[in-house]
């Protein structure tokens, strides 16, 4: 193994030597740096090899004949190889990506860029602290010449004040270094330590000088001004390097030094870092500049990085796992997110759209954010997931909330600028074209992304469970994105159907009900992609992502599979739902709400697992602390997936805006994610209770408030798509209420009825979605009479219509009929009575879906158009053939379910005599309501047509007019507002309360976060008052000044 | 009303495709009237006649100041009801159609068009005297003479105005046209429909609509 | 009433003032002026309802005379001002500026006497007439009974009878 | 002979009853309506002269396949819903087809009809037909409140969805009858007959003045005939609904008779009485003092 020596010393040889080498040859100058940094980055990487796999000894190097205390000495460990590592890699790539951008400043500039990694490497390789200040030094030094590389104003000013506030930081430095040197007599860190420090009397103001130094160097809020100035002006990949390299140092150092603190010390660093990590996010919300906004990541991160640091004595063994996760996938996204702003050159996020243009940095793009924001399966989801554990562990539920609400505000801004990428409308004509050398650093930071993500994945006892072929195969549909849809389309549907086909006898029957939905469902929805022409670019991926989300819910077995599971599939259909028309604002708003709830079901599998061996689904079932907590917490997780009244805004610009046979995918699978999480939870927790008031009881109101209010609103759209959105929410909350009405017969109503809403809502998507596709409009009232264009999309609307409405003879009635039967047996009368009247105002939109857009009056306009696609009709007529079964035979569905039911509610079962259902209350045979109504039918309709055989066959406008003639389709249409009178009587229900509710709460947000962006002005002296404030105050709070 | 609704326009399809409308024709049916012959078998169509003699819908449309005769049929002095006359709101319902007065060459073009939108067999009686040879009117620029040029009428109350009780005479005259089997204007009308349409369209200049009415 | 005019007389050129009644005076004036002898009459003298506009054909004097009856609703006196036009190409100015309502009367005029009021709203527009092609039904020259006779198929042994003799022999044919 | 085909035999027996008191109950009432204006009225067996009249038309249009099979739709949810209706209580042959359901199906089926007219109706393009389903409809949700109310409260009370168990649970004495065991649901629904029957006041969907006659407007000939038929049979079926659930049931065709009619004659006078309500009014209307009877009547069968 090469000695670590020669990184510092080739890197220290080669910049020396760079100054013998001629003006011109700057190429030369350059190949050489790159080549120094590549040797140093092989080096580093061989030693973390060697520590990783042979498992060598920590390997010191002593620069003289003597022995530390009396001479400087490096140390090279595991934790030291893999920083050195990251930052000679940095290093490199960084030079790479800059390398014309420093060939044309000049070869001084190589030789800054050389200083600073060699810099940064003593940094953390030594043990000595006078070392540590001056190589701190050079590093600083370095990093400001780099900064003026850009010679304008902005960025010269920023160098000033980086230089002046780096100046204050090393007095510090050095007045804690040397009063250290005055009370230890050493300045070898581990000779130091060996010394009982607590009773040098006066150390503790060393120490605390050198500590707020190292803080300072973070860039806490609020003494960070100088910090965001220079992100926003120095060239993007100086702030890279500044981002990934200075700040990973910085944090080392702080983990170095951390034994010296004593631990109220600690934990006041914990907090600045927590502080800092809340407000930067929250300030982060308002930037528009990419490479500020960036900056405010930046140093949000560094800060979690110094909370988790500060209360490592709480966290324990796992500090440094929490640490390397979230730093890795910071220092990769960062970098990448800073060289592709680089890149772009856009000064407002709003304009980045100009991304799609080149489709490689558009998906490199969204691997950082993702990468950054802590989303499965990078490292920094590991890190959060253990991170909130461990706090929930030790009861800091304060920290998990900061932490949790700065991620959350973190998500805001990052998911806005990505759809901003991926959707905004403005077009910028340029073509972005990416230098190889620029590309090369990306791609390879890209792929250490999921390697650092499978890495930690397989160092975490739990999560080296998780299943990771089903993501794998939807990635690899990533590369071949060049086939045409039709082969995509057919390699998905086959590799879910083997998948289920391979795998579903290993599930219980409650798995089996829950991945028959997701995988049947969603072969049949894929089948619906062959309508489409193309390549499809960005659908299968992100399509087989959410599947294979699902699949892992229904196959999870610890809460971290769990979650793993519940994130992949609100990325997949995050993405699939940003692919709609006009979907930028609605896409965000559910990403929002998703990333939201998974935050709490965080919080809430962090609470469930105190105390707790292991992180098995099963330990909800044996809580003895905080349960209704942890219910509450899952519940309302749960429940934005769900869209129950309150977290449902989401989903109606969401759902409709999505492409037809995304619509069905994300409305009658996607949603029954949550019910299927409602249910374990149910399953696991029982009843619930907050003082004497049961939580089923208040979920039973929050479920029929929800299906009154979600089918009243369905009743008042004029947008086909949009209708079904709030009809999905409506029938969910009727879902919600079976459940928590806790019974057998409640728990056979939900369950079944997830089934039969699958069935109908995806038939009624399906089919809208097809006239959708023909007529290209979604608003009801610019239809009309199309039942002559497109009778197969009319049937299939009728059919579902009818299920959906509860309308006996077809299998709707079944979810009715038992509904009912379970609301008398558990006596919640008036519960059920609002649903019966939300169940009644389902005929108003019913009604008013078929016939604004497939009877009354056909349009000029339509008079051509065709059925819709073949391949559109085809999951549509194969559903229909389950409906009709399942409409003669009820027991089909309704007795596996209850048979299923039967360990968990014993009590209040069917029995079933054929096809005949009898409850404590009631009986229903379908079987034979089927034949009469159809035996009646058959010879009414005989009767008919004996009597009107000749009936003469006219056109539109042959009816009576009251002795006039209507002139066009559009004034004879009555569609358009269709239910006014009933919006005159009860219309004042459905005043858009909730939506303003959360628009406040943005506009809130927002507003906070620009008050807090107003103390910084750029003024250097204000900085600098910052700055000496900030100081004043630790030191105050320290000593117990306060 | 206005012209340019008959007139052909261009639309374009989702697909931004033009198509062609020519109102008349596409948005309405344009075959002409058949002539239905009544059942063969005697006693089903003498059934049948006495069913629609005691059952006259009659058409609420008030053509001219007659239609103020006809209210007080419905009051209990005469009470049209006992003999199975009611009002129905809709041409599709009615049976009979009572021309109530003069008829200007406007409004008699509303009167053909509810008539053959009405189904058959359908019956029209006629009131007052502006109706058999014009009336009053019968030199006046824009009201027609004659609606026996233009209808096939099967009863009319002279009168100007005939009252109620001529009224009710000519219900119980229509009544027994019916029960002779000889209520068939209708089809008549689509008999000789050349001629009624060749009268109508002499006098209604602008013919916006088809020839006929379904 | 005769007062106003007397005011005025100096003003217009008022010809044939004739007092009608106690609150109802006819005048004529000349047809360049009578759009703003009304307008002042309405502005200043208080008259402010516009009752009616019609028409008379004065076939053998080759005019149309156009009467505007107007009213001041204080006074409750009325002036029905007589404006003499040429019956060819008859025009005469809009006064819709002054009374909306003023346009659905001049439409009617257009359509029945043929008299353009160029600029009025909808003058064009067919008012009761659906699909008229002759000349104007009620310009004196049109025959209405030969029209109605040529289009409407007159029944044939129509009489007319005097009614009190025709009753009379009805009645009481002894006497 | 075959169980079932002496079941079918008997069901048609029963359709043939009922079409034939609800024509004539038609004709009384009219002629009652006359009678109270002084006038002579019709005569009683006028409702059938209209059907055959309307059979006998030689001419009919079609707009489309729905506009075409409506009037089956609302007529096989008339029969359909007398079917599953026990009709005579303790006559087994009587109890038609009720073995197939309970009361739910009974409250959900009679919506098959409805429905499936409203399909016909909008696809006769007619305006005024769309304007009349859509008040319908409107009036449908308020009304169905108090009557889903009302109904609970009678679940609650006998324990059972089974109208047979719930018209035995009345046996044995005028006393014994929902209708005074149980008087605030029995107001909650019968009011909320008023509208389900569609008279006046609530009679605005079909409004002949305004809309000229809504949904049917467009219909005639064979298909009105279709329709006329339901107009017999649908509200006997509802009364006879109503009569089991508040009056006792009947033991015979003429107990079923007399109770039914009088129950009919209630809508009756309060139609004769009231003036037409708009769909906003009786929306509200529906949504005030019944809505708070039917929970009254909930309430107060849940605890005491």
């Amino acid at each position: 193994m090469v000695d670590p020596i020669y990184i510092v010393a080739v890197l220290l040889g080669i910049s020396f030597s760079l100054g013998f080498i001629g003006k011109k040859s700057e190429n030369i100058a350059g190949i050489l740096s790159l080549l120094a940094l590549g040797f140093t980055t092989l080096v580093s990487a061989q030693w973390f090899y060697n520590f990783v796999t042979a498992d060598i000894e920590t390997y010191h190097i002593f620069t003289t004949a003597f022995k530390p205390p009396f001479s400087i000495n490096l140390m090279m460990g595991k934790e030291e190889a893999l920083f050195t590592m990251m930052i000679n890699a940095i290093g490199l790539f960084g030079g790479l990506y800059m390398f014309d951008r420093l060939k044309a400043a000049g070869k001084n500039s190589f030789i800054a860029l050389l200083m600073l990694i060699m810099g940064l490497n003593v940094v953390v390789m030594t043990r000595d602290l006078f070392n540590l200040f001056v190589f701190l030094e050079i590093s600083s030094i370095a990093v400001a010449g780099l900064i003026v590389l850009t010679q304008n104003t902005k960025s010269i000013s920023a160098g000033f004040k980086f230089m002046i506030a780096t100046g204050i930081i090393s007095g510090l430095l050095l007045l804690g270094i040397a009063f250290i040197y005055n009370y230890a007599g050493s300045l070898n860190i581990d000779h130091i330590l060996t010394q009982n420090l607590e009773a040098a009397k006066g150390l503790s103001i060393a120490i605390f000088f050198l500590m707020i130094a190292i803080v300072l160097e973070m860039k806490p809020f609020p003494a960070n001004g100088w910090g965001l100035d220079v992100y926003s002006s120095a060239e993007s990949g100086v702030s890279s390097l500044l981002s990934s390299a200075y700040a990973t140092a910085t944090v080392f150092v702080l983990m170095k030094l951390l034994p010296f603190a004593p631990e109220n010390l600690q934990f006041l660093i914990a907090a600045i870092g927590i502080i800092t990590f809340v407000f930067s996010n929250l300030m982060g919300m308002r930037q528009d500049n990419p490479n500020r906004m960036l900056g405010y990541s930046s140093i949000s991160q560094i800060g979690l990085l110094a909370a988790v640091i500060g209360i490592s004595s709480v966290i324990g063994e796992y500090t440094y796992f929490i640490v390397i996760s979230i730093l890795i996938s910071h220092f990769l996204a960062k970098s990448g997110l800073f060289w592709i702003a680089g890149i772009v050159k856009q000064e407002s996020i709003k304009n980045w759209s100009v991304l799609r243009s080149n489709k490689l940095l558009l998906v490199l793009f969204g691997v950082f954010i993702f990468a950054l924001t802590g989303l499965p399966p990078f490292p920094g989801f590991f890190g959060k997931w253990e991170l909130v554990m461990h706090l929930a562990e030790t009861k800091n539920f304060i920290w998990i909330f900061a932490v949790l609400i700065g991620s959350f505000f973190e998500v805001v801004y990052m998911f806005r600028w990505l759809g901003y990428a991926v959707k905004n409308d403005i077009i910028i004509e340029t073509k972005l074209k990416a230098k190889i050398h620029q590309i090369i650093p990306l791609l390879l930071f890209a792929a250490a992304a999921f390697g650092a993500g499978y890495y930690v994945s397989s160092e975490h006892p739990y999560a080296s469970l998780i299943n990771y072929l089903p993501l794998a195969v939807a990635l690899g549909f990533a590369f071949i994105e060049f086939l045409p849809v039709f082969i995509k389309n057919t390699l998905a549907i086959a590799a879910m159907a083997a998948y289920f086909y391979f795998n579903y006898e290993s599930y219980n029957e409650l798995q089996v009900i829950f991945a028959a939905i997701f995988i049947i469902g969603g072969i049949l929805t894929l089948i619906a992609g062959y309508a489409y022409k193309g390549k499809r670019q960005g659908f299968y991926p992100f399509a087989l992502m959410m599947f294979a989300g699902l699949i892992g819910l229904v196959e999870a077995t610890t809460t971290l599979e769990f979650f793993f599971a519940w994130e992949l599939m609100t990325i997949g259909s995050y993405f699939l739902i940003l692919r709609g028309k006009k979907s930028i604002k609605h896409a965000l708003s559910y990403i929002l709400f998703s990333i939201g709830g998974a935050y709490l079901i965080l919080a809430g599998f962090g609470l469930a697992a105190i105390g707790k061996p292991d992180i098995s689904i099963g330990i909800l079932s044996n809580i003895e602390l905080y349960a209704p907590w942890i219910f509450g917490l899952l519940a309302i997780g749960f429940m934005t997936k769900t869209a129950s009244i309150g977290l449902h805004i989401w989903l109606p610009g969401a759902h409709a805006e999505a492409e037809a046979d995304v619509s069905p995918m994300v409305s009658a699978i996607l949603l029954k994610a949550g019910v299927f999480g409602l249910i374990m939870l149910f399953l696991a927790m029982g009843e619930q209770f907050i003082g004497n008031i049961s939580f089923a009881y208040i979920l039973s109101w929050v479920g029929v408030i929800t299906a009154l209010m979600g089918n009243m609103m369905a009743a008042f759209q004029e947008d086909a798509k949009r209708l079904l959105a709030y009809s999905s929410i409506g029938a969910l909350g009727y879902v919600l209420f079976g459940l928590s009405l806790m019974s057998h017969l409640g728990w056979l109503t939900a369950i079944s009825f997830s089934v039969t809403h699958f069935m109908f809502k995806a038939l009624l998507f399906l089919a809208i979605g097809g006239v959708v596709w023909r007529l290209k409009t979604k608003d009801m009232y610019k239809m009309g009479g199309l039942i002559k264009k497109m009778p197969f999309s009319f049937i299939s609307v009728l059919i579902g219509i009818i299920v959906l409405a509860g309308v006996p003879p077809l299998t709707g009635f079944a979810g009715k009929w038992l509904f009912f039967q379970a609301v008398v047996e558990k006596q919640w009368f008036l519960q059920g009575a609002v649903l019966f009247f939300s169940g009644i105002i389902a005929f108003l939109y019913c009604f008013r879906l078929i016939h604004s857009i497939f009877l009354g009056q056909p349009k000029d306009e339509h008079r051509n158009v065709k059925e819709a696609p073949f391949w559109i009709l085809v999951p549509q007529y194969a559903i229909l053939m389950v409906i009709m079964l399942f409409s003669m035979l009820p027991n089909s569905l309704l007795k596996p379910i209850g048979d299923m039911l039967m360990p968990y509610f014993p009590d209040g079962a069917i029995t079933w005599d054929g096809q005949m259902a009898t409850t404590a209350l009631g009986y229903w045979n379908g079987k034979t309501v089927m034949f009469i109504v159809v035996g009646v039918f058959a010879i009414v309709f005989g009767w008919l047509v004996f009597m009107n055989r000749n009936a003469k066959k006219v056109k539109q406008f042959n009816i009576g007019y009251a002795a006039e003639r209507p002139f066009l389709p559009e004034t004879t249409h009555y569609a358009f507002n269709f239910f006014a009178p009933y919006k005159k009587a009860i219309g004042f229900l459905v005043a858009p309360g909730i939506t303003n509710f959360w628009h406040r709460v943005d506009e809130g947000a927002h507003s906070v976060s620009d008050k807090f962006t107003k103390i910084y002005n750029g003024n250097a002296q204000s900085y600098l008052i910052h700055i000496v404030a900030f100081i004043l105050v630790i030191y105050l709070i320290s000593f117990g000044g306060f | 009303m206005s012209k340019e609704h008959t007139e052909k326009r261009i639309v374009y399809s989702p697909e931004g495709d033009p198509i062609e409308v020519n109102p008349l024709q596409d948005y309405f049916c344009e075959d002409l009237p058949e002539v239905h012959k009544a059942s063969s078998i005697a006693i089903l169509e003498n059934f049948r006649n006495w069913a629609r003699s005691r059952s006259l819908w009659v058409l609420g449309f008030g053509t001219g100041c007659g239609a103020i005769e006809m209210r007080p049929l419905m009051t209990p002095k005469f009470d049209a009801y006992r003999y199975g006359i009611q009002w129905r709101p809709t041409p599709r319902q009615a049976d009979v159609f009572v021309v109530s007065g003069y008829l200007s060459v406007k409004t008699l073009k509303r009167v053909i068009r509810t008539y053959e939108q009405m189904q058959g067999p359908k019956y029209v009686m006629a009131l007052g005297s502006c109706t058999i040879n014009g009336g009053m009117y019968w030199d006046s620029y824009n009201t027609i003479n004659r609606l026996d040029y233009y209808l096939p009428v099967d009863v009319y109350v002279a009168g100007c105005m005939p009252r109620p009780e001529a009224l009710l005479a000519g219900f119980d005259q229509l009544k027994k046209i019916i029960r002779e089997g000889r209520g068939e204007g209708y089809n008549k009308y689509a008999e000789e429909f050349a001629w009624y349409k060749a009268n109508q369209k002499k006098i209604i200049k602008d013919w916006d609509m088809p020839d006929y009415n379904w | 009433m005769k007062e106003i005019i007397d005011r005025l007389q100096e003003l217009y050129p008022i010809g044939d003032f004739k007092q009608q009644n106690k609150s109802l005076a006819l005048i004529t004036v000349d047809k360049d002026k009578a759009v703003d002898f009304i307008t002042r009459l309405k502005n200043e003298e208080g008259f402010l309802h516009l009752s009616i506009i019609t028409a008379v054909d004065w076939l053998e004097k080759n005019k149309f005379q156009l009467s505007y009856l107007i009213n001041n609703p204080t006074t409750k006196n009325s002036f029905v001002v007589r404006v003499m036009i040429d019956r060819e190409n008859a025009e005469m100015f809009s006064i819709h500026h002054l009374w909306e309502q003023a346009a659905t009367y001049q439409r009617e005029l257009k359509e029945m006497f043929g008299i353009d009021f160029p600029g009025s709203p909808g003058v064009d527009k067919p008012f009761i007439l659906e699909g008229w092609h002759e000349i104007p039904p009620y310009r004196r020259d049109f025959d209405t009974k030969n029209y109605s006779e040529e289009t409407y198929f007159p029944r044939e042994g129509r009489t007319k009878n005097v009614p009190a003799e025709y009753m009379k022999q009805k009645l009481y044919p002894d006497e | 002979m075959d169980p079932l085909i002496k079941q079918i035999l008997f069901a048609l027996l029963t359709i043939f009853i009922v079409l034939n008191y609800g024509l004539i109950v038609q004709g009384i009432v009219r002629k009652i309506g006359a009678r109270v204006g002084r006038r002579y009225g019709i005569p009683f067996y006028q409702p059938y002269i209209d059907i055959i009249k309307n059979y006998s038309k030689r001419t009919r249009i079609s707009h489309g396949i729905m506009y075409y099979i409506a009037p089956v739709f609302r007529l096989t949810g008339g029969i359909g819903l007398l079917l599953f209706i026990p009709v005579i209580f303790g006559n087994n042959m009587f109890q038609n087809f009720s073995f197939s359901g309970d009361l739910l199906l009974i409250l959900y089926f009679q919506f098959f009809g409805v429905l499936g007219m409203a399909l016909g109706a909008a696809e006769s393009g007619h305006p005024n037909s769309a304007i009349g389903v859509s008040r319908g409809l409107s009036q449908v949700t308020a009304y169905e409140l108090p009557l889903t109310l009302g109904v609970l409260s009678l679940a609650v009370q006998y324990n059972t969805l089974n109208v047979s168990e719930i018209v035995a649970a009345q046996q044995g004495g005028i006393l014994n009858w929902s209708f005074f065991t149980n008087p605030l649901a029995s107001i909650a629904l019968l009011l909320a007959f008023l509208a389900a029957m569609g008279r006046s006041p609530f009679d605005v969907v079909l409004a002949p003045q305004e809309i000229p006659i809504g949904p049917p407007t467009e219909f005639h000939s064979g298909f009105l005939g279709v329709l006329q038929l339901n107009r017999a049979i649908f509200p006997i079926a509802k009364l006879i609904l109503f009569m089991n659930l508040l009056f006792g049931g009947a033991t015979n065709w003429g107990e079923l008779i007399i109770k039914t009619f009088f129950i009919y004659m209630w809508s009756v006078f309060v139609g004769v009485a009231f003036p037409r309500f708009r769909v906003d009014q009786s929306v509200r209307w529906y949504l005030g003092v019944p809505l708070i009877i039917g929970v009254a009547a909930v309430v107060v069968s849940k605890f005491f």
